[in-house]
């Protein structure tokens, strides 16, 4: 019960610490590749430390919720992430939620940001939020979808279980499986706002999204955004660790010397998504607003097939 | 079964009393004040009846030689327990927000009258009682919805509302003439006995689905919902929406389940189709309103979408005699049935809450109310979370057990099935995701923002009755959420007749977690994750303000550096839902943009025009009115002719008879 | 003179005699209600006590339901009458000569269908038919306005030549029986007939049932015969709307009904049920159609009855225990609904000075009793619960679908039809902008409205609870029809 | 019952539907009231013959009646009424005299073809005098049908009344034959009144379809 508890802790402990090292490694590797040094990798905690350290500057018709919804955000991606193994399964809290609940906490992070980016009554808010529940709607129906694939494959949505059976059972490669790997793929890109959706370095009007939203926040509100965006970014990553990558994660009740090899892999696939995810960024221009849908229609329709396959596929 | 009885007559007795009472201002509390005491009653002995052997009543009246049959089993108390809590909450609602009617006399009699019709169409136990509760129930609705009768608008609502109403009324008196026979078994225990041929129960299953689909708002009979509900008072359009729908649900459910027996796998597939439609179809057209109240409406007809599917699922289990899948997919239909009566009619109470404080239900005219109406501001914020499915509220635990259901079981038998399921899932999770967009949309531009007219400055917020309506909605839309469990074990003695199983019992579960099947297959637990939720979020709190900056300071708002004081500089409904309307709108309703911007130097404004049409209108409805309207011009000459053309006719009838007789013998 | 049939049958022509001599309007509308009173009175004596069947006269559980009822609608008829005609004498549209005139001629058409009703004898049945039918046709033309001359002879011409279809039919009829019953008086009394009828010659009945359907269906203004009603009802005083469509209608419903039993008992003749579905269904689709295009509100609920003809010899045609008890009741309801319509709609007239249904808006604002009376008025005739109608056409609907599905979806249809228009006019007129006048009407206007709603709390009790011996006594009626 | 008496009912009903051709025929108002004149007196004959035989009294009550009130009292006021209103004197046909013999043909035909199967009559001879009597009634309404003139048409429902009283008078012992005849006398007489009273000039109805669009269209 203890060292449950204890590797629950430890896993919610080390997202939260990892998280911004992993922003730091993307942004790093597309310095890299760009032939310039960039910052280093530990500039987000630096960031964070100044952002907490400054005053609020509230716009003046801000109401109670835009001072709450930086704290919901970052509470509900937290959790998520905290449901996601990791570098272990069978985590003592997993059964509180699956796949759908992690997709649906995400969905109330967002819901949150964009109410707290209509709050204050800009233009630019209200972009931000619209252009956002645009991409939402199609994403999460992807996410969903992907979602489904895995579960049937697995015959569960308990994150735990779908890792133990793709460890145990050969799985095999199957087509659905691909499918459903490309269509995460893009969900995480649209999700966390990075090229080709969105620019999280940008602050040209036109083409933001998620900095549109958070325009008018300052100080720690701001920083508990970025933060809870760097956890986001981890948990995709994570996700993608355990649901098609999952070798390497400890079981429940191994020793500390497994556990310690698992998070060493863990950090091993964090750092290949990164450079992956950074040369991606730099390879592709960013795409008009309303191209993103047809981008993330593919994934929908790539999750949707995926399920049809499996279903038609199943027992005959 | 006396104490409903009782509440019944106390119901209708309030309605003869409403018509001498509207005059005085005691009459709205003592036709509200006694309407929710007997919706409370209802409310109990709907509670008392889930798991209880099934009562019945016969009385002697209605249609001689059967008398009305009355029987209040598990099935009936469920959706009892809906139109108590329903019922309940319209009327402590109603007691403050009746204040501000200006035809009291318009409402009063007909408010426990539709009350009493809905209550009378659950309990009905042949054919003739319930039809009669049914019509009743419409008619008294109607009339509700007349209570508004100035604005041409109210009229074709009415109009269109009671028409289909009728024409839902008439399919199922077709359905139950086919399961009657030609003997008139119009009891339902004879329909039950009675076993009719296939072919019989199939046209009987097809005419059910018309009728209660008209009723329920299904596509695509839905087109009297967007304009009925928003015209009738809110609190009655609270009933319409979060209760009479529920009405309809149950009407199917009676017939399909209980008198039909068991349902045919092509009928699941039937059910699954309109149930997916619908539920895009809806929230599709819901984020593009512009009337708060009629966006509602919309939304409604996304859920009732939503529980089709689930009732689908459930009858294609069934089909296949997969028990478990049956009652986790009946569950889950009861459960959002129940969910969406509570956050459907805590919105519209808000609506209404918005429509006192500021006079108008315009989106555009409409913001920044969070200000001027904190309380409303906070169970409206409640309210569209959970009709968007967040978790740890209701909504989110009834649409998880339906996702369960569709991943349950994907080795169905039947091609059909195969091919439905994946597809009703992909459209659910659209579905919720689009609701969701709508919901942000709806809270952002009315509470949110800076306020887009002075009314909407100047608002106040509503009386201590109506705010406490809303709170009590809100904190049950909690409640249901964080203790699934025990709703769904609740449910179990309803479900189990008619799934043949009945889902894991929850209430053994440590933290009462909510199980599908078997805790392999996946959990939810929304107590835990709201602990969590609210606890990391208090820590964080509490952990940044002792390490980081506390203070405060307000400013102007950035907004790039430009910042414009006119709140119209503020993006309105119309900007918000512009990239849906895009993306999905062009494709559903042909929606066209048409931008005429003036030239540098023309000083004219520019002008936006939109428009979009309703396929479901255009394809099905208009023409047939078309139809009508020729047939009766045309035929509207055989009023002027000479009366020696009429004496022709009896001349022509007069030959024609006689020669079939010459040619009969 | 104890013998109540003597007094059905003499208390109006009395009253005739009398009235023709009283000039005062007020004493003779109160005679006129006080005769009516009477009569109805002495209809209800016919439950308890029944004459013993003559060559002449016959009361029989049929014919009773006939009777009472239409004791009791003329008698709330007469009420409302004595107010109608009192704001129309206050308006000058009439004259105390045309009032004398017009009590007359009430008294005398009531006499000719109580007559037709209790008559024994096929011959004197037609010519009660033919008495009544000629003095509607004068009180029709009461208002000498072009329209309404114009509706009476209409209605006079096309009654006339269905009386003289009817009278061929009948004495084909007689032909028929001579051989069997013998020649005289006998082949001509009712009951004589429909014990012999099983060996009647069935060709002959044939023929006579062919020319009895057109001469009196064109009394029930069954289509394609029913030209003359909607102007008949349109134009003339709206009590005599409301006793056209509430009883003289009934009357020859029940003559064609009594010649149906002779056909039903021969086993030889052709059914005459199909004839009657056929006729039924297309009459109610007609009116369902024609009742669009209506302006004026009178000659809508005369298309509306129209359509519950086309319901109720649907029912009979049917026939079987269902079906005819479906078709008593849904007569009955009809009447008193339609009359308290009409009862209702004249009024609306009165106030608002228009029976243009454009010109009349808003009324439950203005008028709330008048309103609020026509809104219950249309919901019950439309069948809505709780009102009776639906009963009846509950019964008729699920027993139709049982026997023959297509004719049922027909049916649905037309009323669906019948029920979009009607509801149509009802909002514009019952609600929306207050269109027409004001004025809170006469005097006695307040009073009035108790016929009107007398008859719908009637409607309203029968939607819910039929009390038992009614039932009985209905589904006796109803064997006897077959 | 001897033959010759029915050879001659027989004969007398004949006549009277040669009468109704007769009528059908006419082109000039006149000349038809002439011809409905010839026609009750044809009936009124057949009627006493009818009351002879069946040694009826009460049916030469309907005889005299036919007699003096059709055969005179109805021409001459019809009569008069052409003359006061100035009604001009051809009949305006729907589809030409030679047509409407042909239909009147084909009625005479059905009628015949209607009562054949009938055998309830102790004779044939009776049933064919049941069958004329119906086609002089058919013809009639065919007359009323197809003749525009107010006139002329009355006059087609007093030959199809005539065939009606033929009818009941050859059904022997038929009761209240009197009566019956006395009520259509009084209907006929309303007929010819009102059209005297309403000014009914050419058409039956007080005006042609179009006015009533104009008049009524707005209370249809």
């Amino acid at each position: 019960m203890i060292p449950a508890l204890l590797v629950q802790f430890a896993q919610m402990m080390l997202v939260l610490a990892l998280a911004p090292l992993l922003t730091g490694v993307v942004r790093k590797v597309k310095a890299r590749l760009q032939r310039r040094r960039g910052a280093s990798v530990l500039q987000p905690y630096r960031d964070l430390r100044r952002l907490l350290g400054k005053d609020v500057v509230l716009a003046e018709n801000a109401s109670w919720l835009f001072r709450v919804a930086p704290y919901a955000i970052f509470a509900a991606t937290w959790v998520a992430a905290a449901l996601v193994p990791t570098f272990a399964t069978g985590l003592i809290f997993s059964w509180t939620g699956d796949l759908i609940v992690i997709t649906a906490l995400l969905g109330g992070a967002r819901f949150a940001l964009a109410l707290a980016g209509m709050d204050v009554g800009t233009s630019f808010g209200g972009l931000g939020a619209s252009r956002e529940v645009m991409i939402a709607s199609l994403a999460e129906p992807a996410m969903l979808m992907l979602v489904f694939c895995v579960a049937i494959v697995a015959g569960s949505t308990q994150l735990s279980s779908i890792a133990a059976h793709m460890l145990t059972q050969p799985v095999g490669l199957r087509v659905s499986l691909a499918l459903a790997l490309v269509a995460l793929c893009i969900v995480a890109v649209a999700e966390n706002g990075r090229v080709p959706v969105d620019n999280p370095a940008t602050h040209l009007e036109l083409t933001m999204v998620h900095e549109a939203m958070v325009l008018e926040y300052s100080g720690r509100h701001l920083a508990m955004i970025e933060l809870a965006a760097a956890l986001k970014l981890l948990l995709f990553a994570s996700l993608i660790g355990c649901l098609f990558f999952p070798f390497g994660l400890a079981h429940a009740g191994t020793d500390p010397a497994g556990y310690l090899l698992a998070i060493g892999l863990w950090l091993v696939k964090l750092l290949v998504l990164a450079a992956l995810l950074g040369t991606l960024e730099l390879s592709i221009a960013k795409m008009r607003v309303f191209r993103v849908p047809n981008f993330l229609g593919a994934a929908f329709m790539f999750g949707l097939l995926g399920v049809l396959l499996l279903f038609v596929s199943r027992g005959m | 079964m006396t104490l409903v009885w009782t509440a019944l007559a106390a119901l209708g007795v309030l309605a003869v009393l409403g018509v001498p009472l509207a005059r005085r201002a005691t009459g709205r509390w003592v036709v509200y004040g006694g309407s929710l005491l007997a919706c409370l009653v209802l409310l109990w002995a709907g509670l008392a009846a889930l798991d209880a052997p099934p009562e019945t009543l016969v009385l002697p009246v209605g249609l001689p030689w059967t008398g009305a049959h009355l029987r209040l089993d598990a099935l009936s108390g469920a959706f009892l327990v809906l139109i108590g809590v329903g019922g309940a909450g319209a009327s402590l609602f109603a007691i403050g927000y009746g204040r501000h009617e200006h035809a009291p006399a318009r409402v009063l009699p007909f408010y426990p009258a539709f009350l009493a019709g809905m209550a009378l169409v659950v309990l009905a136990d042949d054919a003739f009682t319930f039809l009669f509760a049914w019509e009743l129930m419409s008619l008294a609705s109607w009339a509700l919805v007349m209570a508004d009768h100035a604005p041409d608008a109210t009229a074709r609502a009415g109009f269109v509302y009671l028409v289909m109403a009728t024409f839902s009324g008439l399919a199922l008196l077709l359905a139950f003439g086919l399961l009657a026979g030609a003997q008139g078994g119009y009891v339902f225990a004879q329909m039950r006995a009675a076993h009719p041929a296939p072919w019989i129960a199939g046209l009987a299953f097809a005419l059910a689905l018309v009728g209660t689909g008209a009723k329920a708002g299904l596509v695509p009979l839905q087109v009297w919902l967007p304009l009925a509900h928003p015209a009738a008072p809110s609190h009655v359009s609270a009933l319409m929406s979060g209760v009479m729908t529920k009405v309809a649900v149950y009407g199917f459910l009676r017939i399909v389940f209980d008198l039909l027996g068991a349902p045919l796998w092509w009928q699941a597939v039937l059910v699954l189709l309109l149930g997916g439609i619908t539920a895009v179809y809806g929230v599709l057209q819901a984020v593009m309103q512009r009337d708060l109240k009629r966006l509602l409406a919309c939304s409604t007809i996304e859920n009732i979408g939503i529980v089709f599917v689930a009732i689908g699922l459930a009858m294609a289990f069934r089909a296949n005699g997969i028990a478990a899948g049956a009652a986790l997919a009946l569950t889950a239909a009861l459960f959002h049935c129940l969910n969406h009566t509570l956050f459907k009619s805590l919105l519209f109470q808000v609506s209404g809450a918005v429509l006192v404080a500021t006079g108008t239900r315009d989106l555009e005219r409409l913001g920044g109310l969070i200000h001027r109406l904190p309380v409303t501001a906070v169970a409206a914020l409640v309210g569209c979370a959970a009709i968007a499915a967040l978790p740890p509220l209701n909504g989110f635990a009834s649409e998880w057990l339906i996702f369960q259901a569709v991943l349950l079981r994907p080795d169905l038998p039947q091609w059909g099935l195969k091919l439905m399921l994946p597809v009703d899932g992909a459209l659910l999770a659209l579905a919720a995701a689009l609701a969701a967009a709508c919901f942000v949309r709806a809270y952002g531009i009315v509470f949110l923002g800076r306020p887009r007219s002075e009314a909407a400055a100047a608002a106040h917020e509503v009386d201590r009755i109506s705010r406490a309506a809303m709170l009590v909605f809100a904190a049950l839309c909690a409640l249901a959420g964080l203790f699934p469990g025990l709703v769904v074990d609740a449910l179990a003695p309803v479900v189990q007749p008619f799934a043949g199983g009945r889902m894991p019992v929850q209430g053994g579960e440590d933290w009462l977690t909510l199980v599908p099947v078997d805790a392999a297959r996946g959990t939810y637990n929304g107590l835990l994750v709201g602990v969590f939720i609210l606890a990391s979020a208090a820590l964080t709190a509490a952990v940044v303000h002792r390490l980081g900056s506390r203070a405060l300071r307000r400013a102007p708002a950035w907004d790039c550096g430009f910042p414009d004081p006119r709140p119209d500089t503020q993006y309105s409904g119309d900007s918000f839902a512009q990239p849906l309307r895009r993306v999905f709108g062009t494709l559903a309703f042909h929606a066209q943009e048409r931008v005429d911007m003036p030239r540098p130097g023309d000083m004219r404004a520019a002008v936006i025009e939109k428009s979009a049409r309703d396929p479901v209108w255009d394809l099905l409805y208009a023409p047939v009115g078309t139809l009508v309207a020729r047939v009766s011009d045309a035929m509207n000459v055989l009023q002027f002719l000479t009366i020696r053309r009429y004496l022709g006719f009896v001349f022509a009838m007069l030959i024609v008879l006689l020669l079939a007789l010459t040619v009969m013998q | 003179m104890t013998d109540p049939v003597v007094l059905v049958l003499l208390i109006p022509l009395l009253a005739a005699a009398l009235l023709v001599a009283v000039p005062r309007y007020r004493l003779g509308a109160a005679l006129n209600a006080a005769a009516c009173l009477g009569t109805f009175a002495a209809s209800i004596g016919l439950l308890v006590q029944r004459p013993a069947t003559g060559a002449y006269l016959l009361v029989d559980d049929l014919n009773v339901v006939f009777v009472v009822l239409n004791g009791f609608v003329a008698a709330t008829t007469s009420l409302f009458s004595a107010s109608y005609v009192g704001h129309e004498l206050a308006i000058g549209r009439l004259t105390a000569r045309h009032l004398r005139f017009y009590h007359a001629m009430f008294q005398l058409m009531l006499f000719g269908m109580n007559l037709a009703l209790v008559a024994n004898n096929i011959g004197l049945m037609w010519v009660a038919v033919e008495l009544a039918t000629l003095t509607t046709v004068l009180m029709v033309g009461l208002y000498r306005t072009p329209e309404a001359l114009e509706a009476a002879w209409k209605y006079f011409i096309l009654g006339s030549v269905g009386i003289a279809l009817a009278l061929f039919g009948t004495i084909l009829v007689y032909l028929a029986a001579r051989p069997v019953v013998g020649e005289g008086l006998d082949a001509m009394v009712w009951t004589t007939l429909l014990a012999h009828a099983q060996d009647f010659d069935a060709p002959l009945l044939d023929i006579a049932f062919v020319f009895l359907l057109l001469g009196y269906g064109t009394k029930v203004g069954l289509v394609p015969l029913h030209a003359w009603l909607p102007d008949a009802h349109a134009e003339g005083p709206t009590p005599i709307s409301a006793v056209l469509s509430g009883l003289l209608l009934n009357v020859a419903l029940y003559a064609l009904l009594r010649f149906k039993m002779l056909l039903a008992v021969n086993p030889l003749a052709l059914a005459p049920g199909p004839l009657m579905i056929a006729l039924g269904l297309l009459s109610v689709i007609f009116a369902g159609l024609m009742l669009y295009r209506r302006r004026d509100i009178k000659r809508l609920f005369a298309y509306s009855s129209i359509e519950h003809m086309g319901i109720i010899v649907f029912a009979f045609g049917l026939a079987g225990p269902i079906g005819n008890f479906a078709g008593l009741l849904q007569m009955t309801m009809h009447s008193l609904t339609k009359s308290a319509i009409f009862f209702s709609v004249g009024h609306v007239a009165q106030v608002k000075g228009t029976q243009r249904i454009g010109e009349i808006g808003g009324l439950t604002e203005t008028h709330p009793l008048l309103g609020w009376g026509l809104v219950a008025g249309v919901a019950a005739i439309v069948g809505l619960p709780p009102f009776g109608v639906f009963a009846a056409e509950f019964l008729v609907v699920t027993s139709a679908f049982a026997l023959h599905p297509v004719l049922a979806v027909g049916l649905v249809v037309g009323l669906l039809l019948a029920f979009g228009a009607l509801l149509l006019r009802l909002t514009q007129v019952a609600f929306g902008p207050v269109r027409g006048g004001t004025a809170a009407g006469l005097g006695p206007l307040r009073m009035a409205h108790l016929p009107m709603f007398a008859h719908l709390a009637l409607v309203l009790i029968a939607g819910i609870w039929l009390p038992p011996p009614l039932v009985a006594w209905f589904q006796h009626v109803a064997e006897l029809l077959r | 019952m001897h033959g010759l008496s029915f050879d001659i009912a027989h004969m007398l009903a004949g006549s009277l539907v040669l009468v109704s051709f007769l009528m059908l025929y006419q082109v000039r108002l006149t000349a038809l009231l002439h011809a409905l004149a010839l026609h009750a007196l044809v009936l009124a004959a057949s009627v006493a013959w009818q009351a002879h035989i069946q040694d009826a009294p009460h049916l030469y009550v309907t005889a005299a009646l036919a007699l003096g009130f059709k055969a005179a009292l109805i021409p001459w006021a019809l009569r008069r009424i052409v003359f006061r209103l100035g009604i001009h004197r051809e009949i305006e046909t729907v589809g030409g005299i030679g047509l409407t013999m042909l239909a009147g043909m084909a009625l005479v035909a059905l009628s015949l073809q209607v009562m054949l199967p009938v055998t309830a009559m102790e004779d044939p001879v009776a049933r064919e005098d049941v069958a004329l009597a119906l086609s002089v009634v058919l013809i009639g309404l065919l007359m009323m049908v197809t003749r525009r003139n107010a006139v002329s048409q009355v006059v087609g429902f007093l030959s199809l009344e005539n065939g009606i009283i033929l009818a009941a008078t050859g059904a022997r012992g038929m009761p209240l034959v009197v009566e019956i005849s006395v009520a259509f006398s009084v209907l006929i007489a309303f007929i010819v009144v009102g059209i005297f009273l309403f000014r009914i000039r050419e058409r039956f109805d007080t005006v042609d379809v179009g006015a009533l669009d104009a008049f009524r269209g707005g209370r249809a």
